[in-house]
């Protein structure tokens, strides 16, 4: 019973772990722009799970109700889901902009890439 | 002489709410049962629509304020519209793209595809 | 009742997103996708009136539309993927018609 | 999954997942918001990205025990964390006993707005609303310095023609289409306005009203959405929602109040709260909408104009060859 209380924050916990998983584990970028989208939900369930209050409804006054859940969560997460949204359309123009200069949205070639640029650059200004 | 009608109000949105939760649960079954993307989509795109009816219907009938209803009779109708059109194109898409219905039958097999190697052949 | 019916369109999501999950082409996850959005649909109605405040229906009034224009996006975005893979396959089949 | 557009459905559906956890939490707001962002535009944006940058995966998963271990690590030292942390549900929780009970039992009197989250959001938190406001702002710029492609006229027309034949294919989808716009621009004024009563508010509208545009472009061809919403208009729109909102505050400010204190701006100070709730709703709504309609026309714009560009070259290549062609023809009569 004493732990039972704690399952929803649990549940965050595991979809944020999956997120950061994700993110370090696999070297797609697009597949690294899902995972932070679901580490940010884990973020948001984490919030709106705390405010609600049992027996309590939403926070809009009726007249014959007395117990709300609390409001200022929802308005944080409210205003966090479209920034989430506007900084994801970032980070997706961030990769769509990678891969037209590198060709591919895979770290790893992105970064064997990048070496040898930086290689040929060196020996460029060397000779020079 | 109004308890009377309250009562069959009440019976009927309760049917009515059943009814819908049985075609939704056949809808289910059959995307998950059936063997290939057209007959699936023929198992939700005929349940899918009758059973949002029937839910939304079955609640209506218990709704008290008029503001609800009207809601409930606007989500009505656009599933009406959205979802035939949606399964409209999304069935039109896939053929489009070359995804063929699974025949099992060998006969009517081999004749469809002879016959659509003749359109190809007209149309080429 | 009430709970009875979203008991029963929890388990269609279930089903719908073991479909979407297994779905051999892309065709049917889309399909998966669009079903277990009618559902929601469905499920938030039903929710309003189990928790007794059943005057939060836009909520579902949103859904129905949302799903509708994602529906259209993934055909839009995914048709050309399939023009750029096989144009000649698709050329012939727009013909015909 | 090696498929992305497969993890792009499955992140739809866990959007649309997530959204029915928050009506069963109480947040109704949050709900609504989630419904029209998470299920529908993130979805779309991310269809868009991966249909320009490609649809497999190559690489495998780089030290994936090193990174599981992490992981693990991590998570126990986080679940060990929650074991201090208040019940789920319990009414006398830390965070219910400090701001909370204020804003529930006070805004009524002093805002006048029967929707707590739009109150708190909207006059007792504007300030922060109008950081969040700004940021989606910048991300609109960002997205527009990124992305952005210059026009030429002739490129209209190829696309044009192109949008010609797809119209012919989707001619039952446009009908339907047509009927539903109007329809959704008015439940997104509705959205828009209804805020102070029931769930709703400009976030909300600015989203649906985007979705509403996106629609258009979807299936009538990006340049007529064009034709219909001028580029440099939606800028300006976007930049005069945020101006609008710095007004208010400015305006509130010379009236010898606070920044965006409403009580100021009219007589009553109820009347005021209203006012200024509405005008900085207002400009919520525009700056969210043109920002989103931005980001989708510039992602869109951009793989259509890569698009031309790839036909170009094909059919370029092509000439060329048939040139060489003609020229060893002659060689040949020679």
């Amino acid at each position: 019973m004493i732990i039972m209380g704690l399952y929803n924050y649990w549940i965050v916990v595991v979809l944020m772990m999956i997120g950061f998983y994700i993110v370090i584990a696999h070297g797609n970028l697009i597949k690294k722009m899902v995972g932070l989208t679901i580490f940010q939900t884990s973020v948001f369930i984490f919030y709106i799970s705390m405010a609600k209050v049992d027996g309590g409804t939403a926070p809009i006054l009726a007249d014959d109700v007395n117990l709300y859940s609390n409001p200022l969560p929802h308005v944080l997460i409210l205003t966090a889901i479209v920034v989430g949204i506007a900084t994801t359309a970032l980070g997706l123009a961030l990769v769509v902009r990678i891969k037209e200069a590198y060709g591919s949205i895979e770290e790893e070639v992105i970064q064997t890439q990048y070496n040898r640029d930086q290689n040929s650059l060196n020996k460029e200004n060397k000779t020079c | 002489m109004p308890l009377y009608i309250n009562a069959v109000i009440e019976i009927s949105g309760v049917l009515c709410l059943l009814t819908g939760s049985f075609f939704c649960i056949s809808g289910g079954v059959g995307i998950v049962r059936f063997p290939d993307f057209y007959t699936r989509m023929h198992a939700v795109g005929v349940t899918d629509t009758l059973a949002a009816g029937m839910v939304l219907t079955g609640l209506m009938l218990q709704s008290q304020e008029s503001l609800v209803v009207v809601k409930l009779l606007m989500i009505f109708l656009m599933t009406l519209f959205i979802n035939p059109s949606a399964s409209h194109a999304l069935a039109k898409a896939a053929f489009h793209s070359g995804l063929e219905p699974l025949i099992n039958n060998n006969e009517s097999n081999s004749k469809t595809i002879d016959k659509k190697e003749g359109n190809n052949r007209v149309g080429d | 009742m009430l709970i009875a019916a979203t008991l029963a369109i929890l388990v269609v999501m279930i089903l719908a997103m073991i479909r979407g999950i297994k779905g051999p082409t892309l065709y049917d996850r889309i399909l998966a996708v669009n079903m277990f959005g009618t559902k929601t649909v469905l499920l938030i109605s039903l929710l309003g009136f189990v928790m007794g405040r059943p005057e939060f229906l836009d909520i579902a009034i949103v859904y129905a539309l949302i799903n509708f224009i994602s529906v259209i996006g993934v055909l839009r975005y995914s048709d050309s993927f399939e023009l750029k893979q096989k144009p000649q396959n698709k050329a012939s089949k727009v013909k015909e018609f | 999954m090696k498929d992305l557009l497969t993890v792009v459905m499955l992140t739809g559906i866990y959007g649309l997942l997530s959204a029915s956890f928050f009506v069963a939490m109480d947040a109704v707001d949050v709900a609504f918001t989630e419904a029209s962002v998470g299920a529908g535009i993130s979805t779309l944006l991310m269809l868009v990205a991966v249909s320009m940058t490609g649809r497999s995966e190559h690489s495998t998963r780089h030290k994936p025990l090193l990174a599981f271990v992490v992981v693990i690590i991590t998570g126990g030292l986080l679940i060990y964390g929650t074991l201090d942390m208040p019940y789920f549900g319990t009414a006398d929780a830390p965070i219910h006993e400090n701001v909370a009970p204020r804003y529930i039992n006070a805004s009524l009197q002093e805002v006048g707005v029967i929707n707590i989250v739009t109150s708190v959001l909207a006059s007792y938190r504007a300030f922060d609303t109008f950081g969040e406001v700004v940021v989606i702002f910048t991300a609109g710029i960002g997205v527009l310095a990124l992305l952005s492609v210059v026009r030429r006229p002739e490129n209209d027309v190829e696309i044009e023609s192109l949008n010609e034949s797809m119209h012919e294919q989707h001619l039952i989808l446009r009908i339907v289409t047509k009927m539903l716009i109007p329809f959704i621009l008015l439940f997104a004024l509705y959205v828009q306005f209804h805020g102070d009563y029931g769930p709703g508010g400009g976030f909300q509208a600015g989203v649906i009203f985007a979705a509403a545009i996106i629609l258009y472009a979807m299936l009538f061809g990006l340049s007529t959405a064009r034709r219909v919403i001028n580029h440099t208009f939606i800028r300006l729109i976007a930049a005069l929602g945020v101006l609008l909102y710095g007004c208010v505050g400015v305006a509130s400010l010379l009236n010898g109040g606070n920044f965006l204190e409403y009580n100021v701006l009219l007589d009553e100070p109820i009347a005021g709260q209203h006012l200024g709730i509405l005008l900085i709703e207002l400009g919520v709504g525009c700056t969210v909408a043109s920002v989103m309609v931005i980001i989708f026309f510039n992602f869109a714009g951009r793989k259509d104009y890569k698009h031309n560009q790839q036909n170009k070259k094909e059919v370029k290549d092509k000439t060329i060859l048939n040139d060489e062609e003609d020229h060893d023809d002659h060689h040949g009569a020679l």
